[in-house]
């Protein structure tokens, strides 16, 4: 159990999810202008959030992940039109089957970072850092994959059931 | 008449009112772009001094002891042209309904006292007989008023057409009315209701 | 076995200050698949650029990372240089260890942990990547243009005279569109027929334009550079070739009250007709719905007064398909009309204003008709009730538009304008008339527009009054005007002769239709969606289609110009080349897992997937798949994370390459 | 006797009293076209406009109760008042809306709100469910000849989407009726603009001035009389015409019919049992001179 202020003396793993027009672009602002962040974060980049399997996130935390960011354009600014706002439904539905499964939501953010916005990157990879810090190492999700509940495999039949529930 | 400078800052725009406003009404009043289209159509614009797109406005600045300082919202007829008409969806016929209630329950701030005692004799009426008499809410509301020969004309003719009831039945459900009126005062005691 | 070169750069001191870059090739170098990894001071450099080829050839690498700054800096120049050691150029990435590390942590230790991380990720990816084949296509260097408003004229003539071949196709008889209906316009005040009309011939002379009036696209297949366009010619009852516009079938037709639509009914015209003398083709088309041959079987009248012998009642629609390479859309606009509440739209009349029963309530329109010098009345504004001069006349602005409640939320445009002219035309027209205008907001952005605001008020001295009004009503042969004036506070009443109403810009009845043929998208009001508003304002996000004019929202007559030259300008980018080159990255569906659900295809902003045909050897049909068109794919890959079957993968970002990186964390 | 068509009726408070007429008129022509009329058992005041003036929830929580006695006859709610008709839509529609209000209502009436039954106008349930036809054959004295301006006031179509009686700005629903009685109607320009009934108490001024207009406007379309269906809007235009007149200096001479009395008129009911010696503005004179009586 966590409790909440403390600070745990352990170095949290971040995966961000990012698409390349905006937060990558944002987060390499972020570098041009030498800001600093905590170096916990990953970043893996995608063509558009239209194209995070929210499978991944999961994926993410079962391969060891203490917190995920998915960050991309905002509402409005997709360069490839709705990519994000099919992202975004998405992962509205998918939030639920998180919690079902046993994830502390707050370990997880989505957040919008333009290609100007290089300190507001820097904020959410700050912030998220430091709240999973305090949340202590995610161990829920290991220990699942420990008791092979959930084989990790992407195309099992619960899951297509899942998916059919997120379809717009 | 002079008028008064607005002074606007974060604590003169009283907005806890206008979200109050807001709650009772069920409707925004952020919505308004003060096209005037109510007031073009308010019958009783001309006996307003605040013509109804104006009340909008006073509310979207939060200055509502503007508006009860006048008597415009006693003189809405509540026929709903304005609320018909608006662009906007902004039903400014509720809006006045729950001005009148705020400013009723601030113990009547506002200057017009005849729409208000004829509001309350009504109120009255429905508590003690559950239905109107309109014979009663007459004479009553002319000695109230201190008019006391006012349409005067007008009762004997009606009496002799038989429009003027002089006595009248109790309703025999008055003890379930009397508990609708004591149980919304209770809610408004415990702070339930607005 | 993939023989992977991993470079590791120092930027001079930019990553090596933070990052210990001999430390990262030395850990990386001991991953399964990486033959080589060495570190430089100067990657992108000629001699860095040297040092990755030699190692190419020398160490047979299949696969290459280069470790240094972002790939939106140097992908490109890595890419090229790979590919010209004989490497795919989808084979080398880059990981970004500058921007997204040594710049921005100052811990060495960690950022050199974490430098190691992200050069092993790409690594697993790297090694899963697909060598891609530049993707190509042909282009056919004619266009489509839909409607022959100024927008599309305007367009059609700039592509013309490019050089290149232009179908232009228009639903009425003549081109022209609204602009052929407006008397004078603004900001100018110049003639609108005289600086249309020639342009209309233009568009009839032309040697590189076929003009399709009276005719409408049906269908439409195919992608950018390779449309195939079906066309319907309706059946004009006179045949376009062999007429010589002498006139004499209209001047004897029998039938001759029916309403004239370019003349907003004000005037009429028999039941075969040109719309309007400039007419472009100048070719008459007999209306069969009024025609006494069509009805009865009884007149022939103008066959028989017709000296070529162009009229021909038996004539029937035609099919025709032009393969073009680029669609411009240019179908314009309607105005919202307060007399009737179209069937399934959210739009709520104006029974306040009589819904439109009231002869002397007209609308913007009608007015330029008016006012026009070839119009019904030959210039004169007069009442429609009873021919008589209004000598007080009030518009209102905003009808339609700017009400929500009505259906539509947004400003129109053209309208505050327009008014602003109309009340200027007015009064040069009836010296002793008043003009009063109710309105909200003047809203004249644009070079000299405010100036000509203020001058229909300090000048042509109409009244504004700043409020709306509520009601208008029919007293005697006068229209009561209900209004108020917000700035003074009171109501205002006008005893009027003759409103104008400012009615909404809406897009055309059946854009939708057209929109579902062309792939486009539209907005909730039809109007059809750019692919940016800023950056992409007259391009569809669907290639190959272009946007001009009113039919993308509300426009003016230079607005609608400049983005139709803009239009043509895009075309001639694309006619241009010879063949499309474009970027690989783009979805393929594996057909034997398609279940064809075509979710992917109801989340796909380019309308890129199609349905295909399984059959089996004798024909049979087996199943119907999605087909991801490459020339169209926009390569987001929302599809892919839509597909309930991982069906169809986004090439370079599959799932078992991500799958794979995160496996490295 | 039509098994089929019972309803619910609820006169409101002025029909009990000084719109005895109206409700007398309405029993009679009910009867006369055999449709069931069963009075709500203790009814009691809407609230009317001063409730909703300025206790809105008290105003709704009136009308709820109403609404829950109704539920104790079959049939429809008909309501004969335009004040009475837009309280209980209106209370409908917000309690539907609104889920805070219609908890707070519920807490007050002790009583779920019941917001599924139909409550209806008189002149729905003449022109929609019994029908113009079959009105127009229970005429056996067509009112041929006589020009009606059918005056609807303020409340009977407003707001938008909540009494859905008809076309907000431009409802027919009145002309319909009355020409089903065979009478003429004649366009005129102040159908629904407010005669101040809100002010009857307080400020007859107000109403003079409004209710003016009004008979002024009837007047100059040609009208011979006026027809209304509320007893609000006939006590300002009918009661107060004569004071009305002195005050502007006007002869209207304007006989205002409620819409049952002159459909009662026109089934032959007479016009003892149509209410009509009620009428301030004498009506024999012009149903004379139409032969009608
Ligand atoms: C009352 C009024 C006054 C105005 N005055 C001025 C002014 O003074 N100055 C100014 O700058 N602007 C003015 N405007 C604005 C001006 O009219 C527009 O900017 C301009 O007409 C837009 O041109 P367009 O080609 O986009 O559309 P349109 O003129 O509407 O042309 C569209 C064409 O496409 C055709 N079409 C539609 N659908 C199809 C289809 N499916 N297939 C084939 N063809 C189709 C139509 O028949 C039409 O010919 C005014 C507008 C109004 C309403
Ligand atoms: C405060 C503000 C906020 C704005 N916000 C928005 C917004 O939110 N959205 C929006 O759509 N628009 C916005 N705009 C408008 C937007 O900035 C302009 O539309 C746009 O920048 C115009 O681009 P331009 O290329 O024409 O001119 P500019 O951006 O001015 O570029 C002109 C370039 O030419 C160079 N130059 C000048 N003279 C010479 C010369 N003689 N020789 C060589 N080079 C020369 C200049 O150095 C400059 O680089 C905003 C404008 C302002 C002032
Ligand atoms: S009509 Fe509506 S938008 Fe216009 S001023 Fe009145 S409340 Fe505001
Ligand atoms: S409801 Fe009141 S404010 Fe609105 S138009 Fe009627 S009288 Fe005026
Ligand atoms: S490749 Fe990038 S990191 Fe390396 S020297 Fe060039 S700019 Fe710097
Ligand atoms: S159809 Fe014949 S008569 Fe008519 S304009 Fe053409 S050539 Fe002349
Ligand atoms: S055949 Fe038709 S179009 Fe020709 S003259 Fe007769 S009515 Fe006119
Ligand atoms: S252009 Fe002017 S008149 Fe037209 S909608 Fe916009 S603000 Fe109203
Ligand atoms: S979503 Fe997947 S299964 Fe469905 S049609 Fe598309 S590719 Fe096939
Ligand atoms: S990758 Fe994007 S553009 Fe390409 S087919 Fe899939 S959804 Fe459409």
């Amino acid at each position: 159990m966590s409790t909440p202020g403390t600070k745990h003396d352990f170095e949290p793993k971040i995966i961000a999810f990012v698409c390349t027009w905006c937060t990558y672009a944002g987060a390499d602002l972020a570098g041009t202008s030498r800001m600093q962040y905590p170096a916990n974060v990953r970043l893996l980049k995608f063509p558009c959030t239209g194209r995070i399997d929210p499978i991944f996130i999961l994926k993410a935390f079962q391969q060891g992940a203490d917190g995920v960011l998915v960050s991309g354009c905002h509402p409005g600014d997709c360069h490839y039109i709705a990519g994000n706002f099919h992202a975004r439904r998405r992962f509205a539905a998918f939030r639920k089957l998180l919690e079902f499964v046993g994830v502390d939501l707050n370990r997880l953010q989505f957040s919008w970072v333009s290609a100007a916005e290089g300190g507001k990157w820097v904020e959410v990879v700050t912030e998220l850092t430091e709240r999973v810090r305090c949340m202590g190492p995610m161990l829920e999700f290991k220990e699942l994959a420990l008791e092979e509940q959930w084989s990790g495999k992407l195309d099992s039949l619960e899951l297509q059931e899942a998916y059919n529930q997120i379809q717009v | 008449m002079k008028k008064k400078k607005m002074i606007i800052s974060s604590q003169t725009m009283e907005l806890d009112v206008v979200r109050k406003v807001e709650a009772l009404s069920g409707t925004s009043v952020r919505r308004c772009f003060q096209c005037g289209k109510c007031s073009a159509g308010c019958p009783m614009a001309t006996f307003m001094e605040h013509p109804p797109n104006r009340i909008v406005r006073l509310l979207q600045l939060g200055q509502w002891q503007r508006i009860l300082a006048g008597r415009s919202i006693w003189y809405c007829a509540s026929c709903e042209t304005c609320s018909t008409r608006c662009p906007n969806k902004v039903h400014l016929a509720s809006i006045m309904d729950a001005l009148r209630k705020l400013s009723w329950d601030a113990e009547g701030p506002s200057k017009e006292s005849y729409v208000q005692l004829a509001n309350r004799l009504f109120l009255e009426n429905i508590r003690s007989y559950g239905r109107q008499y309109e014979m009663r809410l007459a004479a009553v509301f002319n000695v109230k008023s201190g008019q006391f020969l006012k349409d005067l004309m007008l009762g004997p003719k009606l009496i002799s057409k038989g429009k003027l009831k002089m006595f009248h039945q109790k309703n025999r459900n008055m003890a379930e009315i009397e508990k609708i009126f004591s149980r919304i005062e209770e809610m408004r005691k415990k702070g339930e209701a607005l | 076995m993939s023989r992977i070169g991993v470079f590791v750069c120092h930027c001079g001191e930019n990553i090596s200050r933070t990052v210990d870059v001999e430390r990262v090739a030395a850990e990386v170098g001991k991953l399964p698949g990486v033959a080589l990894a060495t570190d430089y001071k100067y990657m992108c450099s000629d001699p860095g650029q040297g040092l990755l080829k030699k190692a190419i050839a020398e160490q047979r690498l299949s696969h290459v990372v280069v470790a240094a700054c972002s790939p939106r800096m140097h992908e490109r120049t890595f890419r090229k240089a790979v590919e010209s050691a004989g490497i795919n150029p989808f084979l080398c990435e880059m990981a970004n260890i500058r921007e997204h590390c040594s710049w921005v942590h100052d811990n060495r230790e960690e950022a050199t942990e974490k430098a190691i991380e992200i050069v092993g990720m790409m690594v697993e990816r790297v090694k899963r990547n697909r060598a891609l084949p530049a993707i190509t296509v042909p282009v056919t260097k004619r266009s489509l243009i839909i409607g022959g408003g100024i927008a599309g004229i305007q367009a059609a003539l700039d592509i013309a005279d490019a050089g290149h071949e232009v179908v232009l196709v228009e639903r009425e008889p003549s081109i022209g569109g609204h602009m052929a209906q407006l008397s004078e316009t603004f900001p100018t005040l110049d003639c609108s027929q005289c600086i249309m009309t020639p342009r209309m011939v233009d568009v009839a002379n032309h040697p590189r334009i076929t003009l399709h009036s009276y005719s409408e696209v049906e269908h439409v297949e195919g992608y950018i550079g390779n449309f195939q366009v079906t066309i319907r010619k309706k059946a004009r009852s006179v045949d376009e070739k062999k007429c010589t516009g002498c006139g004499v079938c209209i001047e004897k037709c029998p039938i001759r009250k029916i309403p004239n639509k370019f003349d907003c009914n004000l005037g009429m015209r028999p039941a075969i007709y040109i719309p309007f003398p400039q007419a472009v083709p100048n070719t008459p088309v007999i209306d069969r719905e009024s025609c006494a041959m069509f009805k009865s079987g009884k007149c022939g009248l103008c066959k028989k007064v017709c000296g070529p012998g162009a009229v021909d009642y038996e004539q029937e629609d035609r099919l025709i398909v032009e393969p073009v390479g680029a669609i411009v859309v240019a179908t314009g606009f309607d105005l919202y009309d307060i007399t009737e509440k179209p069937k399934g739209s959210q739009i709520k009349g104006y029974g306040e204003f009589g819904h439109g029963r009231i002869p002397d309530v007209i609308d913007g329109m009608t007015f330029e008709r008016l006012a026009s010098a070839s119009g019904p009345t030959g210039g004169r504004i007069l009442r429609p009730s009873d021919g008589r001069e209004p000598k007080q006349i009030v518009f209102i602005q905003c009808v339609g538009s700017r009400a929500r409640e009505k259906g539509i939320s947004y400003c129109s445009k053209v309208c505050c304008m327009y008014t602003a002219k109309q009340t200027m035309l007015y009064h040069h027209k009836v010296h002793d008339g008043q003009a009063y205008v109710f309105f909200m907001d003047a809203r004249t952005p644009g070079k000299s527009y405010d100036e000509f605001w203020r001058r229909s008020i300090e000048e042509e001295e109409a009244v504004y009054i700043r409020g709306m009004v509520s009601r208008l009503y029919q007293k005697g042969d006068k229209i009561v005007v209900m209004g108020s004036d917000i700035a003074v506070g009171v109501q205002v009443e006008i005893e009027a002769d003759m409103v104008v109403l400012a009615t909404a810009v809406q897009p055309r009845s059946g854009a939708d239709i057209l929109a579902q043929k062309l792939g486009i998208s539209y907005d909730k009001y039809h109007f059809y969606s750019e692919a940016h508003a800023k950056l992409r304002p007259v391009e569809c996000a669907t290639a190959g289609i272009y946007l001009a004019g009113a039919c993308q929202g509300p426009k003016d007559i230079p607005d609608t110009v400049s983005q139709a030259s803009a239009a043509a300008a895009k075309v001639m980018t694309l006619f241009a080349r010879e063949k499309l080159e474009r970027e690989p990255i783009v979805a393929r569906v594996r057909e034997a897992g398609c279940v064809g659900c075509f979710y992917c295809r109801k989340v796909c902003a380019y309308g890129a997937i199609e349905e295909k045909e399984i059959r089996d050897r004798q024909g049979n049909l087996i199943k119907v798949v999605a087909y991801v068109n490459p020339g169209v794919c926009g390569g987001c890959g929302t599809c892919q994370a839509t597909c309930p079957s991982k069906s169809v993968e986004l090439d370079g970002y599959t799932d078992e390459q991500i799958v794979a990186m995160i496996e490295a964390l | 006797m039509d098994k089929t068509l019972n309803y619910a009726y609820y006169p409101g408070c002025s029909l009990h009293a000084s719109a005895g007429e109206y409700d007398l008129s309405t029993r009679e022509l009910f009867n006369l076209l055999g449709v069931g009329l069963t009075e709500v058992p203790d009814w009691f005041c809407c609230g009317a406009t001063p409730a909703h003036n300025v206790d809105e929830l008290l105003s709704l929580s009136l009308c709820a109760k109403n609404l829950e006695l109704a539920e104790q006859v079959d049939g429809d709610v008909a309501v004969a008042c335009a004040a009475c008709f837009s309280r209980l839509k209106f209370t409908q529609h917000t309690l539907l809306e609104d889920e805070t209000k219609r908890r707070q209502v519920e807490k007050a009436i002790d009583a779920p709100a019941r917001l599924d039954g139909k409550v209806k106008h008189l002149l729905e349930i003449l022109a929609r469910d019994i029908g113009l036809e079959r009105l127009a054959s229970a005429v056996s004295k067509p009112l041929s000849g006589v020009k009606v301006a059918c005056y609807y006031g303020c409340l009977l179509t407003r707001p938008p989407d909540v009494p859905n009686l008809d076309c907000v700005e431009a409802p027919t629903i009145m002309e319909r009726v009355v020409e089903a009685a065979g009478a003429e109607t004649v366009p005129w320009s102040h159908r629904m603009e407010c005669c101040g009934a809100n002010f009857t108490l307080s400020r007859p001024g107000v109403v003079i001035q409004l209710s003016n207009a009004i008979l002024d406007s009837a007047k100059s379309s040609g009208a011979d009389c006026v027809v209304v269906a509320c007893p609000l809007c006939h006590g300002n235009l009918d009661m107060r015409q004569k004071e009305i007149e002195g005050v502007y200096n006007a002869e209207y001479g304007l006989p205002v019919f409620y819409i049952t009395q002159l459909l009662a008129v026109a089934c032959g009911a007479g016009a003892e049992k149509s209410g009509l010696g009620a009428l301030m503005v004498d009506p024999f004179p012009l149903l004379k001179v139409k032969n009608i009586l």
